[in-house]
């Protein structure tokens, strides 16, 4: 009941998923789309466990004073605010819960995402050395692809003395050639493996020979 | 000496952060242009077909894209639309995605209001908006626009629209074009209004995609295509506007040359430092 | 309001930008704002998009056809068991269902796109250099990825070509992101400087 | 031929000539039939197969006189050039046409949607000329019918018996205890350094089970579980406090029963802790921001980032890099693994997340499946080898190029 019932669902879970792949027929289809349909459901309800974390945890700072308690206190306001705002008078447009989004997650989100910009650029500076005949490779062809695709490169390219004369394209087909052969064989290696590895631990799952999934003690 | 390159690697990693809003923060505010920007055919291609176009036909905008690929699209869609205002071609907007219809909006407020003000609403352009149904639609669409849309976006009946009075269908449109940020997009844009009822399909899309289109554009289904900002870039250099893609190339020239310098550099200090030296 | 929206937005764009001097109480702040605001969001959302019209509405509108929404509800109220110590066992069902899901359509979808059409693409006519550049690499990319043959000899060979060619992928992506990273970067600035300071033209 | 419309013109002339003497002045001349278009050919409707029915596909080779079409022939009157092709149908063979929809010059097809499978159905096509006149109709039908089996996916049923076969041999034989090994993965031999130094540095790790956007169904989320479970019955061993923030309630769940386990099978059940295992937000960059917070603030001496990742991957490998902790990732995502091989010491490369639990585990039947895997990539191997063969000769034999480039393609 505790172990057994639940692999019996993943296996028939899966099974019923890949058998839906191979049949059109509607009988078929639509009951496998109504199943990816109850996932949608079954994880709306799981945001309960990881909003219950999250008050455990706060909650516990704020009543404790423990330091940093003030922020804690921030986080679950911003909380209770956005999901009661939310969830009464709704998510659409002209909305309080769309103002908030607009104007504190939407640039919080815009901001940390352009932290990379700053990121990409101390580790261009510290990791991007050319350490060996493999790490020269990436940093040639980085630096290629980096020039290569603004208006820089081809303006450095033609101030060059004779090669940008007698080649004036030559740094765009160099770009060109790197993303279409070596960078697409490399891809595509990745690719076929890391695809053949998912699908080996996806059929170990199915088969319930990887269950750590269900490695609680007690019971069987 | 090897003090002092020992000393460069591990220099405090906040002056590069600073160095980086620096170098884009000022090329945004100064006025540098790199004369040279290559022109690629595909750009061309997409620019040709709105030149092409005798001033007075309609073309259909479609924005499929939502605030996520603004960045990227917005500037794109911002250099066609000023190419066909100025080539006196009537304007039907539209979208698929209903994240990007204030898009339009702004768009609107940003472009055709206060670069061209003696365009009117109605005659010159109409704003649809969006609706459901993707394909479904653009059937719909080629069948009547009035059966799609039975008003536009400000919930004006289309027959009070002079524009839309004349284009009935989506066949009375000379060009489909899309900006699209994903599916539904140009690739649903080429399937259905070009395989269907040929209407040439032209647009713009983000810079990490543009590859997936190759095959549409060597096949003829695609009129050409920008791909992000650089393709924006190109377009508006065509339009001959100075736009905020081409002041954005600027930046992101300066900005991959910083990067470059920083890997120089910091080879050389490795080098010069004795290799090995900086484990930690 | 909207004036005040984009200070908001600048100000707090300002406390994240803090974090690259160092963490500072600003940036702390930020951060739990940011967190509590998102998890907040994503409660309403669930509500508003999946369970009011995939659950509750059909379930209220039309019970005799769609009684087997049941299902997804009893396995979601499953979920609640975690918190209880004798039965938290319940869990497992809802659990199951989803990795169950999951790995099914991994299987196909895996199979389909990243193997098979990708070997498809690799199919090429030895008629060109780039084509023989194309298929050797990856093939040489594939036998890296052997894990029961150690990198010696000749598969130590081919392999140290795979790596060679992996590390173009990586050069190449690195600077493909770079582009579109820095891109995002222009566009937080020019918030910044155009919207919020209004410095650009 | 009768047309009804013809007979309707001759009543019009003798009814003209019959008024002739009265009034020939004011005689209109008989309205002229517009010029009519020559009609299209071969029209036929079809069921589509291999779908879930419900559809039709209506096909037509086009008007001599479509200026889009292949074999365009000028008419003679430019009026009765194609402008458009007109489709009709109806449920029934006497029933009422309806017109379907009005398509441009050049098509020569129409897949017809949203039918009844099981119910014939009929259609008309007309060619619309230039100046309006219409042609003679043609008329075809058919029933759409929904398949038990998608006939264009037999490549795919052929592929997956193919790697389940192989994966299933090998766990077989791994079960009757015939001995496999596999090779060294550098990422994976220093999971006990990195637990060492952080022990012996009295400071915690971190784990990431995956960036800020994941789901329990992410097959890499899940091998990057199996790979904690065996991390934390290290720690559990050595007593190290082991961070866990997740970016979905699921993956949280579903690691503390996995730290748990651990644990108990570690016989350490007191080191679990389950507050240590934390649910931040689902949202991408909230998630980053918390993480980064947490390992300026409780300074772990090992990061672990390995499952999906997306543009989150480098702002925590780089602030992870300023705290001076040692740094394990893996991905399969082909766009991050620049950034975690730059920014981590050990990069975990796409298919050995998947081989991590068998390697860590030394499970003989794990390590069964691992060596299927490598078998199924060789014959992957041997199939791209055949393509290019089969492909080159079809440089001089082209009916070879059916294989490779029409069999093999999923659809």
């Amino acid at each position: 009941m505790k172990k057994t019932v639940p692999l019996i669902i993943t296996f028939l879970a899966g099974l019923y998923m890949i058998v839906a792949y191979f049949v059109p027929h509607p009988a078929v289809a639509n009951s496998a789309q109504q199943m990816q349909g109850w996932e949608i459901i079954i994880v709306a309800f799981t945001l309960v466990l990881g909003i219950g974390n999250l008050v455990q945890v706060h909650y516990g700072k704020v009543r404790g004073r423990r330091p940093g308690w003030f922020h804690s206190a921030a986080l679950l306001a911003c909380l209770a605010v956005m999901a009661a705002i939310g969830t009464v008078w709704g998510v659409a447009e002209g909305t309080v819960y769309y103002w908030l989004y607009d104007n504190v997650m939407a640039p919080l989100s815009a901001a940390m995402f352009s932290l990379l910009a700053f990121f990409i650029a101390s580790a261009a500076y510290r990791a991007f050395r050319a350490r060996n005949k493999e790490a020269t490779l990436l940093l040639l062809a980085a630096v290629v692809i980096m020039i290569g695709r603004v208006p820089l490169g081809p303006w450095l390219w033609a101030k060059l003395p004779w090669v940008g004369g007698h080649w004036p394209h030559a740094l765009d087909q160099l770009t060109q050639w790197v993303m279409d052969v070596p960078n697409t064989a490399g891809q595509r290696g990745i690719k076929i493996g890391a695809a053949l590895g998912a699908v080996s631990m996806a059929l170990r799952m199915l088969l319930g020979i990887e269950r750590s999934y269900l490695t609680t003690g007690g019971g069987s | 000496m090897k003090g002092f390159f020992v000393g460069m690697m591990r220099i405090d990693r906040r002056w590069i952060f600073l160095a980086m809003a620096l170098v884009v923060a000022g090329s945004l505010l100064s006025d540098i242009a790199f004369p040279r920007l290559e022109i690629s055919p595909d750009v061309r291609r997409a620019y040709d077909l709105i030149d092409g176009l005798p001033s007075g036909s309609t073309v259909l905008f479609s924005w499929d894209y939502d605030p996520g690929s603004q960045p990227e699209l917005y500037p794109l869609s911002a250099a066609m639309l000023r190419h066909a205002l100025r080539r006196d071609l009537r304007i039907v907007m539209m979208g698929h995605w209903v994240t990007g219809v204030p898009l339009i909006e702004k768009q609107i407020a940003e472009v055709v209001r206060r670069e061209f003000p003696d365009k009117r609403y109605g005659s010159d352009y109409v704003n649809l908006g969006y609706k459901s149904g993707q394909n479904v639609l653009v059937i719909t669409m080629a069948k009547s626009i009035r059966d799609a849309f039975p008003a536009d976006y400000y919930q004006t009946p289309l027959d009070s629209l002079p524009l839309m009075a004349r284009c009935r269908t989506l066949r009375d449109a000379r060009a489909v074009v899309s900006f699209s940020a994903g599916d539904p997009g140009l690739i649903m844009w080429i399937q259905f209004a070009w395989q269907r009822f040929h209407i040439p399909v032209t647009g713009g899309c983000t810079a990490v995609s543009a590859p997936e289109f190759s095959a549409y554009l060597q096949s003829g289904q695609l009129h050409g295509l920008m791909g992000g900002m650089r393709g924006a870039a190109e377009y508006e250099t065509l339009v001959g506007v100075r736009g905020s893609a081409s002041v954005g190339m600027t930046a992101q020239s300066l900005a991959h040359a910083l990067i470059v310098v920083f890997i120089l550099i910091g080879n050389v200090a490795y080098f010069a430092a004795g290799r090995g030296k900086e484990e930690r | 309001m909207a004036v005040f929206g984009i200070w908001l937005g600048a100000l707090l764009t300002l406390c994240i930008y803090s974090f690259l001097y160092r963490d500072n109480p600003l940036y702390k702040f930020a951060e739990h704002v940011y967190v509590g605001i998102s998890a907040g969001y994503f409660v309403a959302a669930e509500v508003h998009n999946v369970l009011l019209p995939n659950l509750i509405a059909p379930l209220r509108s039309d019970f005799g056809h769609r009684f087997y929404l049941l299902v997804p509800g009893l396995l979601g109220v499953m979920v609640f068991f975690a918190f209880s110590r004798r039965l938290n066992w319940l869990l497992r069902y809802p659990l199951s269902f989803v990795v169950g899901m999951g790995a099914g359509l991994t299987v196909t979808a895996m199979l389909s796109a990243d193997v098979m059409a990708q070997v498809q693409a690799t199919a090429l006519p030895l008629n060109s250099v780039n084509n023989v550049l194309l298929a050797g690499g990856v093939l040489a990319t594939l036998v890296y990825f052997f894990f029961s043959a150690e990198h010696k000899g000749a598969v130590g060979g081919v392999a140290a070509a795979g790596v060679w060619y992996l590390m173009i992928a990586f050069g190449a992506a690195f600077g493909y992101t770079v582009m579109a990273r820095i891109s995002l970067l222009i566009g937080r600035m020019q918030f910044l400087l155009g919207d919020w300071l209004h410095l650009l033209r | 031929m009768f047309n009804p419309r013809n007979i309707a013109r001759w009543l019009a002339v003798l009814a003209a000539c019959a008024n002739l003497s009265q009034a020939a002045k004011v005689i209109p001349p008989p309205p002229a039939e517009p010029a009519v278009p020559a009609p299209v050919s071969r029209f036929t409707a079809a069921d589509v197969p291999n779908d879930g029915g419900g559809a039709v596909r209506l096909s037509w080779a086009p008007s001599p006189f479509d200026s889009a079409a292949l074999r365009f022939a000028a008419p003679d009157d430019p009026a009765r050039a194609v402008k458009a092709y007109r489709l009709f149908r109806s449920m029934g063979r006497s029933g009422e046409y309806s017109q379907l929809i009005e398509v441009g010059p050049g098509t020569t097809e129409f897949p017809d949607e949203g039918l009844a499978n099981g119910t014939a159905y009929h259609y008309r096509i007309q060619a619309v000329g230039a100046a309006g006149g219409l042609s003679p109709v043609l008329e075809a039908s058919a029933v759409p019918r929904a398949s038990w089996f998608n006939g264009e996916r037999t490549n795919m049923v052929a592929a997956l018996v193919l790697v389940a076969g192989i994966l299933l041999l090998f766990i077989v034989r791994a079960r009757s205890g015939v001995a496999m090994s596999i090779r060294k993965i550098a990422g994976l031999a220093a999971v006990d350094e990195a637990i060492g130094r952080a022990t012996e540095m009295g400071r915690p790790i971190l784990y990431l089970p995956s960036g800020g956007l994941s789901a329990v169904s992410d097959i890499q989320t899940l091998a990057s579980l199996v790979i904690l479970g065996r991390v934390a019955a290290k720690t559990a061993e050595y007593e190290t406090k082991l961070l866990v923030p997740c970016s979905d309630p699921l993956v949280m769940a579903l690691a503390r029963e996995i730290v748990k386990a651990s644990c108990m099978e570690a016989a350490r059940p007191d080191a679990f802790r389950p507050e240590n295992i934390r649910y931040l937000t689902n949202e991408q960059f909230a998630f980053t921001a918390g993480v980064d917070g947490m390992m300026l603030r409780e300074r772990p001496a090992a990061n672990f980032f390995i499952g999906t990742f997306y543009a989150e991957a480098l702002i925590l490998a780089e602030t992870g890099y300023a705290t001076g902790a040692i740094q394990i990732a893996g991905t399969a995502m082909i766009t991050q693994l620049p950034f975690f091989v730059a920014a981590c010491d050990y990069t975990l490369i796409g298919e050995e997340i998947y081989a991590a639990s068998a390697y860590l585990s030394k499970e003989p039947v794990l390590l069964g499946s691992i060596k299927g895997q490598d078998w199924a990539k060789a014959a992957a191997i041997a199939v791209i080898v055949a393509g290019i063969a089969l492909e080159t000769l079809a440089l001089r034999f082209p009916q070879l190029h059916a294989f490779a480039a029409q069999w093999l393609l999923p659809k």
